[in-house]
């Protein structure tokens, strides 16, 4: 599973195992794009929960999945700053955190936001690119005045003292993140708690850790 | 509540790890070190090579390479041995990724150690193979002592490899190492914390008692 | 029968040697400075390459079809700087040569060793490193035995000790004995022949003929010369002996032992 | 089209690294190896540790205390140095993680010297320095050469620490292990692979040259 | 003046050693293997720790304060195993110490070594090593000079001859030289004064002319005993001593030699 999951899931796992105790659960945490690569050669992972898409289209084109893409979840983004509360103010700032744009949807979703609110250009310098959203967000909360992190990030344990400099951005801003997942086994297990991730009930806990979901 | 299996995992791993690269290690290190061959200069900097390129990437091409869809993969598969995503997977690309560490300073050691002893050794009739293994390992001892050292700690500390070849499945693949990246990547800051500190805290202790081991039994004989 | 033709050059220095000896003869090399000798002895040992052939008592250690490793050889050696194995006690540096530890101490006693036998190589002296050395060379009761100067960092008393064992052993064992010394009176005493090395070259070879005059005698030099005393320098001591009129300083003169004297 | 810039920067840094930790390291190992202290074997176990930790938590830890909040890193702004995020950060981090690298081949060379050499330097009058200089580094090439390898290769190669220092900031902290990385996660291969060759190619030559000249010097001034 | 009072304990082994001389001496050591004497060099030198005090010339070299460091002390040593840096030339070895070609060079004619000069050491011969450890002892015109059986891998003729240069050197520059030796002729030649070493002390001081009465002890082995006459097997030679009541057959017995004869 994506690593931006790893609030999400064991909560999610945790009532899934309620109902279904004969069911063994065990989740690799990675950047999709590790994971994507190493499903490519014969991983025996049976779900593949992405951060985006695109790694579940293009495993999904080469025929390695038993479905199609489904999207389980929207991330959203946060800003995240102890010194400002909205976006307008970053060019103040002298370092600001983002995700890779290449290599984390989180990232893309960012510089989308900021080309869209006009900023990019003024900030281009500025930014710092952490490889994941949880290394930006290690940035954002230690080392750098500001970052654009996603919203689920503000639920972890950890970042509870923290809650009060996450800031919601504009989800008009930047295309939602549509987190995709493929099955990859077609095995009763695997297809159950597949099913169990689309079901409201957990729909209902994603929506607790700040993600949104179509209706 | 602490999960011991990581640590475990990251222990064996090293281990075995070093256990083997010392049976490699060794013969390709002392044959460096004699070899008048032309080729030497060329050998010496393929030996380094894997140090020059990211861990996850060397990892990504071990994934490439030994694939159940590759040619060495298939051929493994059908004689029963998993190696992707399992621990023989972890072993190969550490042994990979750790072999420059192994070589290198036993290769020197190997230069620098006095030509008369060995020669003493072949007059006492003793074969190469003796007198690597009881004249000359042992006058090295402070070559070897780092390079086991080395590839140890770096197999205990190393995650790039680790992770693309074996995929991080939790009592399988999840090594120590691994499990902390994770906890930190997830702001879990306070289990990362936790797991840096027993992590250091075990390593400390073995290298600890072999460095005092190595003191104790120097200062009975000296050299 | 022992039969030597060698070639060997080392830049600018060539060695060039042809040897024909008995089994079991006692050969002493005696050279100035980087005349060869070690690399002589370095060549029968197999250690350092060299055209040409050697062959030992039937065995055909080198010719042009090959080499035959140290190995292979039946040799013992003692090295000009000894060559111990530093990890190993003077006990254990015998007993790698061949697990026989009454032997081992044995020799060990021969050499006034026995005391010392748990030390390590880095705790002797240079003199009893040497000690060492010599007795780790008889380990193997070897066919062929090259002493590389075995005694030259021994006082006169042991010195003279070890002279009369290396003789007994040789006898005992049958062994080839090629042995490098600077010792002239040294080297009377123990040799069947002596081989003068010169600039890597064999200048002269004196056998048992020419060396029949000297065996019943032993040599001194003569250091001073004064008011028609000769003082001479032999076995750690200085005598004084009437001078003769064509004795000079440095001269080494043939000397008999006249008398001894129990202590 | 190929960004060279990468590679210029990881050279730099690895070239910048290895340089300071000579400076470090020799007089770390020359103390290591001469002192009859009983904490020895502590500082022994402890120069190996950032070895057992996954680099890119080292590279966190470092964060922490080099981040502008911390006392070190506002320190450090108030007179002027950017650390995090800039060139001085990946070198600091490098350092640090490479530390037993350096250290290690080099301790185990000084402890093989011969000590009469030493001795004799000392009677000519020499001091320690020079000594150590002139005497102990030549006589232990083999093992110096070996430190300068690792660590210089290691640099190059290793991305971990310098990605969470650094963070990718592209012709400013975007070393070439870094960016080849990034193509591995875009799973753009074919960048990634040309890269890696890149990367391979230049450092197989670097590292031949070395390794050549050190032959042919040898050969002049065999020992 | 010069003035020693040493001791040190290795081990099992004590060195206690007492000595006053005059500035310009020349001092020869000798002593049984294992007896000190190095261990004396190298406490004179600095390079061994050891209780007591050394005063050389009027500068306090060791005393309860401390101890002076070997880089302060105006010595030369020549080492028992060389100690010649492996990765300079003959050449380098000298001018490290002194970078004064000249007088290298000199150094080098000196003993001989002057074609050899761009040699490393592992291309030389052992008693090429010894000689440039000896030009390179001389580099800094030390005030002391310490040589550990500097001669002991060479030839008579050019021992004789570097004995006389050591000796010019010496005068020429007014040092204090300390000299193990094993070589009576040696000693008889160089020494104002022999330093006997026994155990770790000093047994004897004796001059040139007491050298003269001094007596080695030998060893023989008792063959037969007949109407009160011992028959003693020594040096190849049979000899017929006075039986002592405790003899016995094959025991060795220590001796002297009584008077030699030229023949
Ligand atoms: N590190 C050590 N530990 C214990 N004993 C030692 C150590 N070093 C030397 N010795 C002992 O000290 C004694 C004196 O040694 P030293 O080297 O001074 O002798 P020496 O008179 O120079 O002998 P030689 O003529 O054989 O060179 C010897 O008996 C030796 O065994
Ligand atoms: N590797 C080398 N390269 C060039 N010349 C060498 C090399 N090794 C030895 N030699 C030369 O070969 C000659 C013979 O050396 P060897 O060691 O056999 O002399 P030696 O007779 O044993 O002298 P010594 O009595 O001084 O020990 C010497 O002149 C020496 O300089
Ligand atoms: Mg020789
Ligand atoms: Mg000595």
């Amino acid at each position: 599973a994506a690593a931006n999951l790893s609030y999400v899931l064991p909560h999610i796992i945790a009532v899934f195992k309620a109902k279904n105790p004969d069911v063994v659960v065990k989740v690799s945490y990675a950047s999709s794009g590790k994971l994507a690569a190493q499903i490519q050669r014969g991983a025996p992972f049976a779900i593949f929960l992405s951060a985006d898409t695109s790694y579940p289209k293009f495993l999904y084109k080469k025929g390695l999945t038993v479905t199609r893409p489904v999207v389980y979840a929207k991330g959203a983004l946060a800003l995240y700053s102890k010194k400002i509360a909205t976006l307008a103010e970053l060019p103040n700032l002298s370092r600001v955190a983002v995700a890779n744009p290449s290599t984390a949807p989180y990232g893309k979703a960012a510089k989308e936001a900021l080309q869209n609110a006009g900023l990019y250009d003024k900030l281009k310098s500025k930014l710092i690119y952490g490889q994941s959203i949880g290394q930006t967000t290690a940035y954002a909360i230690r080392a750098a005045d500001a970052g654009l992190v996603a919203e689920s990030a503000m639920y972890a344990k950890q970042m509870q003292p923290l809650r009060r400099y996450f800031h919601t951005i504009d989800p008009a801003l930047y295309k939602p993140i549509d987190q995709a997942m493929v099955l990859l086994r077609n095995d009763d297990a695997a297809r159950r708690f597949f099913v169990f991730l689309l079901s409201p009930q957990a729909g209902s806990i994603f929506r607790a850790y700040g993600y949104t979901l179509d209706d | 509540m602490i999960d011991w299996t990581p640590f475990t995992l990251s222990f064996k791993l090293a281990f075995v790890t070093t256990l083997i690269l010392l049976l490699i290690g060794i013969p390709v290190a002392w044959w460096l070190a004699n070899t008048r061959s032309r080729l030497k200069p060329f050998i010496e900097a393929l030996v380094s090579m894997p140090l020059v390129l990211p861990p996850t990437v060397i990892g990504f091409y071990v994934l490439w390479l030994l694939a159940p869809e590759s040619m060495i993969g298939s051929l493994l598969e059908k004689i029963g041995i998993e190696v992707v995503f399992a621990f023989p997977g972890l072993v190969i690309g550490s042994i990979l990724y750790s072999f420059p560490f192994m070589v290198q300073p036993l290769q020197s050691g190997f230069e620098s150690v006095d030509r008369s002893i060995i020669e003493a050794s072949y007059v006492a009739g003793k074969s190469q193979l003796e007198t690597l293994l009881r004249v000359v390992l042992p006058a090295i001892k402070p070559s070897l002592l780092s390079a086991i050292i080395i590839t140890f700690a770096h197999t205990i500390g190393e995650f790039g490899v680790v992770l693309m070849v074996g995929g991080s499945i939790p009592g399988k693949t999840q090594v120590a190492s691994i499990a902390i990246y994770e906890y930190v990547e997830a702001l879990d800051y306070e289990h990362a914390h936790i797991y840096s500190l027993i992590m250091l805290a075990i390593s400390f202790a073995v290298l600890l008692s072999v460095y005092w081991l190595n003191r104790r039994f120097k200062r009975v004989a000296q050299w | 029968m022992v039969a030597l033709g060698l070639r060997k050059i080392l830049r600018d220095f060539t060695l060039e040697v042809s040897l024909r000896i008995e089994r079991s003869e006692f050969v002493v090399i005696q050279g100035p400075s980087g005349s060869g000798k070690t690399t002589l002895l370095r060549i029968i040992a197999g250690l350092e390459k060299a055209e040409g052939a050697i062959e030992m008592e039937g065995e055909r250690w080198l010719d042009e079809d090959g080499s035959l490793p140290p190995q292979k050889r039946s040799i013992g050696f003692v090295f000009q700087n000894y060559a111990l194995f530093p990890t190993m006690s003077v006990l254990q540096n015998l007993l790698f040569v061949q697990n026989d530890k009454s032997f081992a101490l044995h020799l060990l006693r021969l050499v006034d060793m026995l005391d010392l036998k748990e030390r390590y190589p880095h705790e002797l002296s240079g003199g009893q490193k040497q000690r060492v050395a010599l007795a780790r060379a008889y380990m193997r009761r070897p066919k062929v035995m090259l002493l590389d100067e075995p005694l030259s960092a021994l006082d006169p008393a042991i010195r003279t000790h070890l002279q009369s064992k290396i003789k007994e052993l040789h006898e005992e064992f049958g062994t080839t004995t090629f042995m490098v010394s600077h010792d002239v009176a040294e080297s009377y005493r123990l040799a069947d022949r002596i081989v003068l090395l010169e600039r890597g070259r064999v200048r002269e070879i004196l056998d048992k003929e020419a060396l029949l005059s000297h065996k019943t005698h032993h040599v001194g030099e003569v250091v001073d010369i004064k008011d028609g005393k000769a003082y001479v320098a032999f076995m750690g001591q200085i005598f004084r002996i009437p001078a003769t009129k064509d004795m000079e300083v440095g001269q080494m003169v043939p000397l008999q032992i006249g008398e001894i004297r129990a202590l």
